[in-house]
């Protein structure tokens, strides 16, 4: 039996088995888990090679499985993040109930993502999709926490998207009668206009769901931090991801066929660039750290969403980058503010400061991914940011480099917010017997901490393969020249000109660091955040005297116009709209049955007056 | 055109004109009357219509009933032929056998209608349809 | 309003329906290959059924009138599920009018008259007009005009449903008797005798005294449980 | 040689004449008999369905007079598998109901009577070959179910009930007018016959009787507005009751109305039609839906609305069209009934039925809950599950005949679906559970009738193909009316002496 097989078969098992575990015992349980993703990984990246295919038949449908570089690029981050949130998520989520299903979707997500990234047919590519989609919601769902609000947001809208999909699906279907992705690529040019034109927008209504771009991005907030966080790292990481590659395909294989392909990679990037921006300023202004991650994803997704639109061969590596470096950094963000969550009980910033020395792993993790994550050098984030914005000056995008560019000035904002809010700062009574998150928890984070550290010395670690995914797509080989496309690298991918900046930088950095904690042990005058001084004012008791109240409060009275209303209230009204007319609806059937029977003369006379017409 | 008191074509359909008519006040009475009585009555009107206009279509002008009885055989011989020709002036007997299975499902219908109306009565202490909306959109 | 609604909704109806039933020649079947013909020549002449209507009924369309039989058995069933109080209230005989013993004497004499009638239509079902369901509902009258001169005329549930369920398995059983024989679903399986005797085509006398009885039990307990209704 | 279609019509009705009988003599026996019968009907109606592959349509003659004289019963592909779907709900929700009304004995004695036979009046409505025929097993559905629509006292059923009654009565006079219209035409009865002759009507009469058909069977097939009696009978009816309704009877209604389509008159604009006012269906039930706060009134609404979605998938009228019809008229009836039964566990102990009377019973009822998240999941068609490949299948029957304003209604709608089965699954798994709400432990007969339409639900949508290749027959057999005609009427003349 081909390997392909097999992965999805251990994929399906071991989620069933760990779900009946649970009946039994919560260790054959999380031992089942464990050993089913690890055995995927393990098989996935030493038994299934790039170019192997299997395929079959359906229902009488040609469904065909298989790997490429492109996909494959995309498993190293599913698969990747995925192992270490499992990890994480035996400690996390110890002690919580209804864990079979916990693991049991986790699982099944997992699997619908490497469904898609193997699927060479749309069929098969829509069914992962929908798994995924109804896996992920499961785990949404899954603390009980707003479920008919944020889960119902999430389910709705994607299945707004999967089923814009669906229509592009059958549409492709009864044009070419066959599913296969790339016959359909092939053949994308001898389209009709009016398809050629709808197929990719209803394609990219899908991707963008996932992707969280606006103003589809409303359930991100809400779901991303409705999860436990043992997920959302994946959540957040991998599976918007999803939308990416998705997108990466449309943009490069069907736009790029269009005769004013330019409208549509320019309202993209701009979709994108505008998507940075309000989510950065959205997550500046948050006070719950799950919620500002959440926005913060938003935004991050916006840089990839904008390279990937531009689309010159920079900018699409950059996206590449940047798309698995999110899922390094955000994914360890994620697990620390789960790892703060499990150890004090909150994720608020107004009510947690000071743990720095009480989670230093969790701190130096965080650290270093708040670094990457706002594009400092050394680390990765600066590696991939320079690229996108190289590689939109040189595409003349100079406007979008603008609102790139101050997007991620703003994030310096909440990272900072994040950073001071939680671990710098005054220690409290109230927190004063926190300890460090267990091992299993803080391990996966470091790792994938030190992950951005690596790939920001060694970005060509990850650019080898995002080199040859990008051939899979058509561009061309640029094994002689991609370490030179950028000033940054030289061959072998290794930063030239920054390294000794960058080490320089670092030390500094680190110098400092230890001095002033060091000194700071010994120098602080320690008094409750309650304790502070109000200008003559007299708090009353239950306001919260923390600093991280109203944390940037000069900053969000000036872009406050920009934010004043947010895209779900729209949403919501449009929702409690239709809501009415669908209760105004239903009073045709007014419970009178003398009326019903009206109702059957009326039908009967309308068609009775009109029978020429309806029967020709 | 001639007007006659007694067109013969009107006299020739006043068996479909009347039957529709009865449909028509079986209708009415089901669809406008308040009283569930009442709208059972016109349930059953509307069956009666129904199964005249059933059996006039079968009619054959100066048919008889599609009986050989002995009066109609006399002393003829049964052959092929002679059925045939008996048969001729015989009306048509199949709306005749729907029409008695027509009356009887109208009748179990009838019945089950006033056993439901005795419940309502029961239930809600009045026969006005309009009172009788508890289960509505 | 609604008045107005209505007929004009049923003017409308009138006038569509009249429109194309005027267009039928009355009186005059124009149709030349309809089955009318061959009902009519077979009954008599290879089923020795005088009553054509009968042959129908029982034979042709024997399957309609298994289930109307079904249909009646239903109602019946029906009306007693639908109107049952629960195992504890049993209802009591609602009492209309009381009677004067020239009514009741009257009545009792009716009686057997009436119920020899019925007998009779149904037995003749196949030689005149008349038959199961006509002698069915003459049987029952006549239950009908004991039930309301006297006021504690008892039926006995028991035979009732007995009466109708054994009626009702020798149609099924005639009919898979003919399955069985060889032939198919209530095909006839006996001799057809002579034009106009008694004993005379084959299965259908049967069944038709069946469905006498049936119909004679059913709407004599549709009566008894209508009339047990007292609030 | 195991048997002929004429059984099903036979000993089912044997069977219920028998049940007062036996009841005298052995009670429990009321509670077999059913079961042994349809357990009889299902073998027989699988081998028949072999034997239909194997050597074409059974046509079979009753009373020994070949077509149009007698009546004849056809099992075609297409009928078989119906019967054998209506046949396999039917043990299902018998072995669901063993148990009902356990303790009063008269009341089990009835229900089981009219289960029986309103399932057989469904199976009767689809094998026949004659429309009078048809109406009277309609009517045999009917009372069936007006009875067990009013089955529980105390509570307003007898409403619903009458309000059924009242459209069901002008069903049949529609249906009488149709049949009056076409003999007095054609002077048959005969649905091959009638097929066969139906250019020899005077026009007008082609359309009026269609009309009268579309409407008298259109309230069978709830299409809207001839639907009204719909909700009330479903949200009144007991459980099983509720599910028979939506897996059996109203495909009896939509199969007579396609046949009446497809097969005896051929007028040009019936499809477009069709898929006009099954959209409007669709439309209105599922908004009316969303409102509910009554958990088998929205099961009801929801049912309605895939009759509609399956009327629109007749009326595309392809070979493609028909399939995802007949594919979603079996998943429907799989998942419907399964939401029904195990929707009934989770109102158990209340008369009104609210949805927020389930908050939180996932914990005390966990397989029950279960089933019903996996029925709702897969009803609003989220892949892998069986809702997903007849939803495929109507989408891309749709986009071959380039209806694209039809698949962009449809998905609307079914997000409007999703949103209303979502919120009820998320009530019934994370709400905290009202207090005064007793939950009660399905039956173990119950869940094992709960279980059957759980796993078809994953078999079916794991291996579609295990039903394909007699969905794609059937639907053949539906498309060719000529070869209908001629299995019918080239039946040997038979009377035998």
């Amino acid at each position: 039996m081909n390997m392909i097989y097999i992965v999805f078969i251990v994929l399906l098992g071991g989620a069933l088995l760990t779900f009946f575990a649970n009946r039994i015992s919560g260790l054959l349980r999380d031992t089942f888990f464990l050993l089913t993703i690890l055995a995927t990984t393990v098989l996935f990246f030493t038994k299934i090679h790039i170019g192997d295919t299997v395929s079959f038949t359906l229902a009488g449908l040609n469904l065909k499985w298989g790997l490429d570089a492109f996909g494959w690029y995309f498993s190293l981050i599913v698969l990747g993040l995925g192992t270490m949130a499992a990890f994480y998520a035996l400690s996390y989520m110890k002690g919580k109930d209804r864990l079979g299903y916990f693991y049991f979707s986790f699982l099944i997500s997992i699997l619908s993502m490497l469904g898609i990234l193997m699927s060479h047919d749309l069929v098969s590519f829509f069914i992962f999709w929908e798994v995924m989609t109804w896996s992920s919601y499961l785990i949404v769902i899954y603390s009980g926490r707003n479920v008919q609000k944020n889960g119902i947001n999430y389910i709705l809208l994607s299945a707004l998207g999967a089923y814009a999909m669906l229509t592009a699906i059958v549409m492709v279907y009864a044009n070419i009668h066959t599913l296969s992705i790339s016959e359909m690529i092939n053949t994308y040019p001898q389209f009709s206009h009016v398809q050629q034109v709808w197929l990719p927008v209803l394609f990219l209504m899908a991707f963008s769901v996932k992707a969280a771009m606006m103003p589809l991005h409303v359930w991100a907030p809400g779901a991303y931090s409705d999860a436990p966080m043992a997920y959302t790292s994946v959540f957040s990481g991998a599976l918007s991801k999803m939308g990416i590659y998705g997108m990466v395909i449309v943009f490069v294989s069907m736009i790029s066929y269009l005769p004013d392909d330019t409208l549509f990679k320019e309202t993209f990037a701009w979709l994108g660039a505008i998507t940075a921006i309000l989510g950065t300023l959205w997550a500046i202004a948050q006070d719950d750290a799950r919620k500002l991650l959440a926005y913060s994803s938003i935004a991050q997704l916006g840089y990839i969403i904008t390279g990937v639109a531009v689309g010159t061969d920079l900018a699409m590596l950059s996206a590449l980058f940047l798309a698995a470096l999110h899922a390094l950094f955000k994914g360890t963000l994620f697990m620390a503010v789960g790892a703060i969550e499990r150890q004090t009980g909150t994720v608020k910033f107004t009510e947690v400061t000071g743990l720095i020395r009480k989670m230093p792993w969790t701190f130096i993790a965080s650290l270093l991914a708040i670094i990457a994550l706002a594009g400092i050098p050394p680390l990765g984030g600066f590696v991939g940011k320079w690229m996108l914005y190289e590689s939109l000056i040189n595409s003349n995008h100079y406007i979008l480099v603008i609102a790139i560019f101050f997007a991620s000035t703003a994030a310096f904002l909440y990272c900072y917010k994040f950073l001071f809010g939680f671990f710098l700062g005054q220690e409290e009574k109230e927190w004063e017997n926190v300890k460090e998150a267990p091992a299993l928890m803080v391990l996966p984070m470091l790792i994938l901490a030190a992950g951005t550290l690596v790939l920001g010395t060694f970005p060509g670690i990850l650019l080898k393969p995002a080199d040859a995914a990008m051939q899979t797509l058509g561009y061309a080989s640029t094994e002689g020249h991609l370490w030179s496309m950028s000033i940054l690298f030289n061959e072998w991918g290794d930063q030239v000109l920054l390294r000794p900046l960058v080490y320089a930088i670092a030390g500094t950095f680190l110098f400092f660091l230890i001095i002033l904690t060091v000194k700071g042990w010994k120098n602080t005058r320690y008094v409750s955040t309650k304790d502070i001084s109000s200008s003559g004012e007299v708090p009353l008791e239950y306001e919260n005297l923390t600093f991280s109240v109203n944390f940037y409060q000069p900053f969000l009275r000036a872009v406050g116009p920009v934010m004043k209303k947010r895209m779900i209230y729209y949403y919501r009204e449009f929702g409690s709209g239709m809501e009415a007319l669908f209760d105004y609806s239903r009073r045709i059937y007014n419970g009178n049955g003398q009326t019903y029977a009206i109702y059957v003369m009326i039908f009967l006379v309308i068609i009775l007056l009109f029978k020429n017409s309806i029967f020709g | 055109m001639e007007f006659k008191l007694f067109d013969l074509s009107i006299v020739e359909y006043a068996f479909f004109i009347t039957a529709v008519l009865i449909i028509l006040i079986g209708l009415y009475g089901a669809l406008v009357k308040k009283t569930l009585i009442k709208i059972v009555i016109g349930l059953s009107v509307l069956d009666a219509g129904i199964n005249l206009l059933l059996i006039s279509v079968g009619y054959v002008k100066s048919g008889t009933a599609p009986i050989f009885s002995p009066a109609l055989i006399k002393d003829m011989p049964l052959t092929l032929e002679n059925i045939k020709k008996l048969s001729e002036g015989m009306v048509d007997p199949v709306p005749q056998a729907l029409v008695l299975t027509a009356i009887v499902i109208g009748f179990g219908v009838t019945a089950v209608a006033l056993s439901l109306v005795i419940r309502l009565y029961r239930h809600h202490h009045t026969l006005n349809i309009d009172e009788i909306k508890n289960l509505k959109w | 309003m609604k008045k107005i609604l209505v007929l004009s909704l049923l003017a409308v109806f009138g006038v569509y329906l009249l429109e194309v039933l005027f267009k039928i020649d009355f009186g005059h079947q124009f149709f030349l290959h309809g089955v009318k013909d061959f009902y009519l020549t077979t009954s008599p002449d290879k089923m020795g059924v005088a009553n054509v209507v009968t042959a129908i009924v029982v034979n042709f369309r024997g399957f309609d009138t298994l289930g109307e039989v079904t249909v009646l058995f239903l109602a019946t069933t029906a009306m007693s599920s639908i109107l049952y109080k629960g195992r504890h209230q049993l209802g009591e005989r609602a009492v209309l009018f009381s009677s004067s013993r020239i009514v009741m004497t009257g009545s009792k004499l009716l009686f057997p008259a009436i119920i020899l009638l019925g007998a009779y239509v149904f037995i003749h079902g196949h030689l005149t007009p008349g038959g199961g369901f006509q002698g069915g509902v003459i049987i029952a009258t006549g239950f009908l005009l004991m039930l309301l001169s006297y006021e504690d005329y008892k039926v006995s549930h028991v035979a009732l449903s007995l009466v109708e369920s054994l009626a009702g398995i020798t149609f099924a059983s005639v009919g898979l008797l003919g399955f069985l024989n060889g032939g198919t679903f209530l095909q006839n399986f006996l001799p057809t005798g002579g034009l106009n005797n008694l004993i005379s085509g084959g299965v259908i006398p049967i069944i038709y005294i069946a469905v006498g009885f049936k119909v004679g039990a059913e709407l004599t307990g549709l009566i008894y449980t209508a009339l047990n209704e007292k609030d | 040689m195991v048997g002929t279609p004429v059984l099903f019509i036979a000993i089912p009705l044997l069977a219920a004449f028998l049940i007062p009988l036996l009841g005298f003599v052995w009670k429990e026996s009321v509670r077999i008999l059913p079961g042994l019968v349809l357990l009889y009907l299902l073998y027989l109606a699988v081998n028949l369905m072999g034997q239909v592959a194997h050597s074409g349509t059974i046509v079979e003659v009753i009373a020994g007079w070949a077509p149009p004289w007698g009546i004849n019963l056809v099992f075609s592909p297409l009928t078989g598998l119906l019967t054998t779907l209506m046949i396999l709900m039917g043990f299902i929700i018998w072995i669901y109901s063993y148990r009902f009304k356990n303790i009063d004995f008269r009341e089990a004695v009835k229900y089981f009577i009219l289960l029986l036979m309103m399932i057989t009046g469904s199976v009767g409505i689809v094998l026949t070959g004659d429309i009078f025929n048809q109406f009277v097993f309609i009517e045999i559905t009917s009372i069936s179910a007006y009875a067990l629509t009013a089955f529980y006292k105390g509570r307003d059923s007898a409403e619903a009930s009458f309000k059924y009654l009242i459209i069901g009565s002008l069903s049949s006079m529609f249906l009488l007018l149709a049949i009056v219209l076409i003999y007095s035409q054609l002077g048959t009865l005969n649905m091959a016959d009638i097929a066969d002759k139906a250019h020899l009507m005077k026009p007008g009469f082609k359309i009026l009787a269609l009309i009268f058909f579309i409407t008298g069977l259109g309230i069978e097939a709830e299409i809207f507005p001839l639907n009204g009696w719909t909700p009330d009978a479903y949200a009144q009816a007991p459980g099983p009751v509720g599910a028979a309704f939506s897996g059996i009877v109203v495909k009896a209604g939509v199969y007579a109305m396609i046949r009446v389509i497809f097969t005896l008159f051929d007028v040009s604009g019936t499809h477009q039609f069709l898929i006009i006012i099954g959209m409007i269906t669709l439309i209105i039930a599922e908004m009316a839906a969303v409102k509910q706060d009554r958990l088998k009134r929205m099961l009801a609404y929801s049912s309605i609305g895939q009759m509609g979605l399956v009327i629109v998938a007749f009326g595309i009228g392809t070979e493609e069209g028909v399939f995802a019809a007949l594919f979603l008229m079996l998943n429907h009836a799989i998942i419907k009934s399964l939401l029904f039964l195990s929707g009934s566990y989770l109102v158990y102990n209340s008369t009104e039925k609210y949805i927020h009377e389930t908050d939180g019973l996932a914990k005390h009822l966990p397989i029950t809950s279960f089933l019903f998240a996996l029925g709702a999941i897969a009803i609003v068609g989220m892949p892998p599950f069986a809702g997903f490949w007849s939803k495929w299948s109507i989408l891309s029957a749709a986009a071959h005949s380039n209806m694209i304003l039809v698949i962009v209604l449809i998905l609307s709608v079914s997000i409007i679906e999703l949103v209303y089965y979502f919120r009820v699954v998320n009530r019934i798994y994370f709400f905290p559970k009202q207090k005064e709400v007793e939950p009660k432990r399905p039956t173990i007969n119950a869940l094992i009738a709960m279980s059957i339409l759980g796993i078809l639900i994953l078999v079916i949508g794991f291996y579609p193909d295990s039903v394909t290749g007699y969905l794609h027959s059937a639907s053949q057999s539906l498309l060719e009316k000529g070869k209908y005609i001629q299995d019918v009427l080239s039946t040997g003349q038979l009377f035998i002496q």
